[in-house]
């Protein structure tokens, strides 16, 4: 039985059995023998064809959330029968519409588009002033500003919705 | 010697100087603010008051509320830390009329260093090179216009009573100052409650080196030789070495007797760091007295072998310092990172959240200054630094090396970091070379090995599909139900994890 | 240079070993029993192998299963640690015909230092002084009675293929010399698969002091200065030092100079120790040589900044020494205890169990090796040693007073330890004074601040009893019942705990 | 309401009440303002007057396991109304049947005792050999040995019962 994973922004067809006590995994087509063992409050050592790796694994309800030697992971699954085809769905990923959110707590200290504005990638649409810094947050692809959501001076919460392009 | 000493600080620095004061036999006594009652400087203290609401303004900077609480500890001396009121001479002046003693230099050291006018001012009479700027701090565009003539683009317009990086902006040609200006007075007001300005030549391709000082009030003056500060961003260090791989002895002869003649013209006391800017012949422009311990004292320590918080303790105390320059020697190299809560890939924007794993690295060569443990909250209203990870090697490429092992067992999870911005940094080929300047990061190149990461991309993916089929009957992803029910027969999995 | 080496040890060493190897851009492989899967040596390695079961016999000390998992990783060479096969001339010999490279001296080396009756006769050819004691390794009773004739008691009964403190009884008199010999055999046989034994005069107020060299194959021999390795328990090291505070620089010309002579004697390469028993009279006995990286060799490293296991490994692939004896300084002072999960209060008794709670120290000064997590499972079947704490400081007072600070910021819960002990004997008169023979633990005075204790006893009740009472609802104690419903409008506490 | 708590050997009364976000902690006749907050997995911090203690507690069911600065400390409670003084229940606490235990695994090498023997306080009662060391168990207080439930050369988890002495 195979499955759809999106790990970051690549996803393998993923395959697994139970083999004397281990695992093989098949991972688009090619096969690796795995030893996982629970570490300690979600950390998992895999031994992989002899391999050593340690990760930790957060399960954040629709996807996992998973740290490998300083990088973080994202893996989310699919099922294989809503998708026609890997490429299919790998196109569906690129999203036309992009909520801007603000990535900590502060205070709006400037909006630097109106509504109706014609933005570029990379062009800068608000300052936020957190922790004594003033922070630029950025377009990141071409749109248009269809709501904005917050006004100068307003404080906003980590994860408030600003505006919206598309 | 101090019986107690109250900690007027918080995070890594609060705990390093504790660290001390157990060594020396003394107790110790914490502050905190409501935000702080969890952090780990309350829980290594001997004792801990709450001094007010999370803003630091009502809390770390509430001058009244730490006297306060260092009477009613019974403490005779408080340590300041960096940052917060570590620079504030009306403190140091506080303390002292209310019959504690500063572990710093008097209130009027303070004031003269702090303020960029005088200090200037002090440094010309005594031969020791300033950069070309404002000789007064400036109050509005039309005084900051008038300056800038006199000086070629690029310049910089800094917060005068400022410091740690805060209130900065370089400014390429004319068109940009006037905004430029309205930003600093900004962030000045809102960091230090004084909008003045100052508007300095800026070298775009210059190197920060500080040389760390000494002196007791018996007029003993020493150095401990310099550190090489270049790798910032937003103009705030992260990346520290002593020595610094481009002075030589000569050099190093002449940074050293300019930073003590420094301390002796204004009878320096304590422990302070006099920061120069070395541009790209090896000229050297003072820059600011740092009256204070610095976030990257540790280097000096392990190249040293002083521990500089105790001679700050010991000067404060009247006794004069526990070593002569002779017997300060450099033994080997050391090279400190600065791990933040931040994202590298954002602008370097403050990541606050819940650690949710945390390792730091052992063995030979590391230290490793931390405030935080797994499970803490880095919290939105303070400096979201998480450890300084010091190594130690014979020579700069042991150090080195060792930094990269180091970095590579750090694990910090739950909020993004600086780690692999560290890790590229340690092993790009011009800070191999040790050519350094204060843009590096802009222009680091990132070095990865995409093979072996697209492998274990692969098997992260598989794993969590694992873990995921270990939980049947939980119906997390509705459209996949179907698949969660035949997943079930692996379910032996479940009882690995 | 290797380009991967395989570890055939576990715990700390097998980690400390890693770390070089990582600075040195060479890959690792460990190798692991089955009760071993979750330790952390297999998860800090690149790669990782399963020997075999559980008991060392099986896995650790089976030599073929090493060399198979050396061969399937690719690994050129392999790094024994220190105990297991790190003294087996026949497990190097090995190696050697399956063409691996032994990191340590050759196997005939080993075979002549590790039996004590050829060390002694090398050793009294080259002029260095022995214990009166057995010549040959001895097999019965008879035997080890006509030997114990020529020799005073108290006398010692030894492990001729011994070392790590195994295997060993004092004798007092003659009429206990036959169950201690039977005892001997027993461990001996268990440990080493030798039952010989070894007899010799036994100090009871001796220290023991050995001397760290360096040595490559092309004839360079260099000393690291002496370790004090007097402070012990059931005849295995607790506490050392590098330097002792007994030699001064006339003994330490001494001893330096017997060790190196001991080194050349044999064409020793590599790193090694020769052990010395200094009496009260401060004349000096050779001991034995261990031909491996020693449990405390990090003491040496803290003070010399040298990287034994860099050099060990240089030398096994064919490199000259990295450091010359004249660059080799004493810098400063340096102390390691090792943390153990054993119960002083009754025999220290190891206790194995699940580390519940694990704290190390951080801050200056300070170096951890540990081979464990929280969360991990001290198992019965190895070496119960937790960790490695080891102080640095500008002299012996500075080291000691910083070793009671990082004592105190150690936390280990779920087992017993002899952390305590740790921390009355840095504070012990003696120790303070450097007064130190191999029976100190024995005599060791507790101090203790009963005051402070009874005080936190009665908060300690109350907390309990308030966490008891947030738990309402739970009848874990039936005869309480009453209570439990009535605490239960202090349920606020279940929001908070 | 009060509760006795056994802390090591020595017995408290104790009592407790909210206060300002703080609680009030009476032990024997003295108050103290306790603060406490929890830190990760089972630990605390407490602040008792401004003092500043970081505990770990462990509940056992029958009783709390408490670290503080390396020491571990047991901690019970008894119903008062059980008890009819202090007094009674620290002579209630001396056991005069001593049941050995083993304190972990390992091989018996040798019983140094029979049945019916009488054992002083500190006798040798039998050599356990774990890790490669032998160790010797000794009795705690003066007695006849009533059974033994081991032989030689058997191998004994941790906890297992080895004699009873009464």
């Amino acid at each position: 039985m195979k499955r759809q994973a999106k790990v970051e922004n690549k996803i393998y067809s993923v395959e697994f059995q139970k083999r004397n006590g281990k695992v093989e995994v098949i991972i688009d087509n090619r096969c690796y023998l795995v030893d996982s063992s629970t570490i300690n409050n979600g950390s998992f050592s895999l031994l992989i064809d002899g391999a050593s790796r340690v990760i930790f694994v957060k399960d954040r309800g629709d996807h996992f959330s998973v740290a490998l030697g300083g990088k973080n992971i994202d893996v989310r699954f699919y099922d294989p029968r809503a998708l026609r085809s890997v490429d299919e769905m790998q196109s569906s990923l690129k999203q036309s519409r992009q909520i801007i959110l603000a990535p900590m707590a502060g205070r709006i200290v400037r909006l630097q588009v109106r509504l109706g504005d014609m933005v570029s990638d990379g062009a800068g649409l608000v300052v936020l002033e957190a922790m004594k810094m003033e922070n630029e947050l950025k377009s990141q692809a071409v749109g248009c500003i269809k709501e904005i959501f917050v006004s100068e001076n307003e404080v906003v919460i980590p994860g408030q919705q600003l505006m919206v392009i598309e | 010697m101090f019986k107690k000493i109250l900690i007027a600080n918080r995070g890594e620095i609060a705990i390093r100087v504790m660290r001390t004061c157990r060594e020396m036999g003394i107790a110790t006594a914490a502050v905190f603010s409501e935000a702080d009652r969890k952090s780990l400087h309350v829980c290594f203290a001997d004792e801990a008051f709450c001094i007010g609401p999370a803003p630091a303004i009502e809390s770390y900077l509430n001058s009244d509320a730490i006297i306060t609480a260092a009477r009613q500890s019974g403490a005779q001396a408080i340590h300041p830390g960096y940052g917060f009121l570590s620079e504030s001479s009306e403190f140091a002046q506080k303390c002292h009329d209310a019959g504690l003693v500063f572990i710093g230099p008097s209130a009027c050291v303070i004031e003269q260093m702090g303020n960029k006018t005088l200090a200037r001012k002090a440094m010309l009479a005594h031969g020791v090179p300033v950069i070309p700027g404002s000789v007064e701090a400036l109050d509005d565009f039309e005084q900051v216009l008038e300056e800038s003539r006199d000086i070629a683009y690029p310049l910089m317009i800094k917060a005068a009573s400022g410091g740690g990086g805060k209130g900065m902006r370089i400014v390429n040609c004319r068109e940009e100052l006037h905004e430029a200006f309205l930003a600093v007075r900004r962030e000045a007001y809102g960091a230090f409650a004084d909008s003045r300005v100052f508007i300095e030549k800026y070298f775009p391709h210059s190197r920060h080196i500080e040389v760390q000082v000494l002196a007791d009030s018996i007029g003993n003056v020493v150095h401990l030789f310099e550190r090489e500060c270049s790798i910032q961003r937003r103009y705030q260090k992260v990346i520290e070495e002593c020595p610094s791989p481009v002075v030589d002895n000569q050099l190093r002869q002449q940074l050293t007797a300019a930073a003590i003649r420094a301390a002796q013209a204004v009878q320096y006391t304590g422990a302070g760091t006099v920061e120069f800017l070395v541009d790209e012949n090896k000229r050297f422009y003072f820059l600011e007295m740092n009256t204070r311990i610095q976030v990257e004292h540790s280097v000096t320590e392990f190249v040293t072998g002083v521990d500089l918080v105790k001679e700050q303790i010991r000067v404060a105390a009247g006794m004069s310092l526990g070593t002569e320059q002779a017997a300060i020697v450099m033994n080997g190299w050391s090279i400190e990172c600065r791990l933040y809560a931040e994202d590298p890939l954002n602008k370097y924007m403050p990541d606050p959240g819940v650690i949710e794993k945390l390792n730091f690295p052992e063995g030979p060569g590391v230290r490793v200054d931390s405030g935080v443990y797994e499970g803490w909250e880095v919290s939105l209203y303070y400096d979201p630094m998480i450890a300084k990870i010091s190594t130690w090697g014979r020579n700069r490429e042991e150090a080195r090396l060792r930094m990269i092992r180091v970095l590579d067992e750090c694990v910090v999870c739950g909020v993004k970091t600086n780690l692999l911005l560290l890790q590229h940094t340690l092993q790009d080929r011009r800070f191999v070379a040790g050519d350094l300047d204060t843009h590096f990061l802009q222009e680091v190149s990132r070095s990865s090995s995409e093979d072996q990461f697209e492998h274990d991309m692969a098997i992260i993916g598989a794993v969590c599909a694992m873990i995921a089929s270990g939980k049947k009957g939980k119906n997390r992803m509705s459209h996949d139900q179907g698949l969660w029910r035949m997943a079930s027969k692996y379910q032996f999995w479940s009882n690995r994890f």
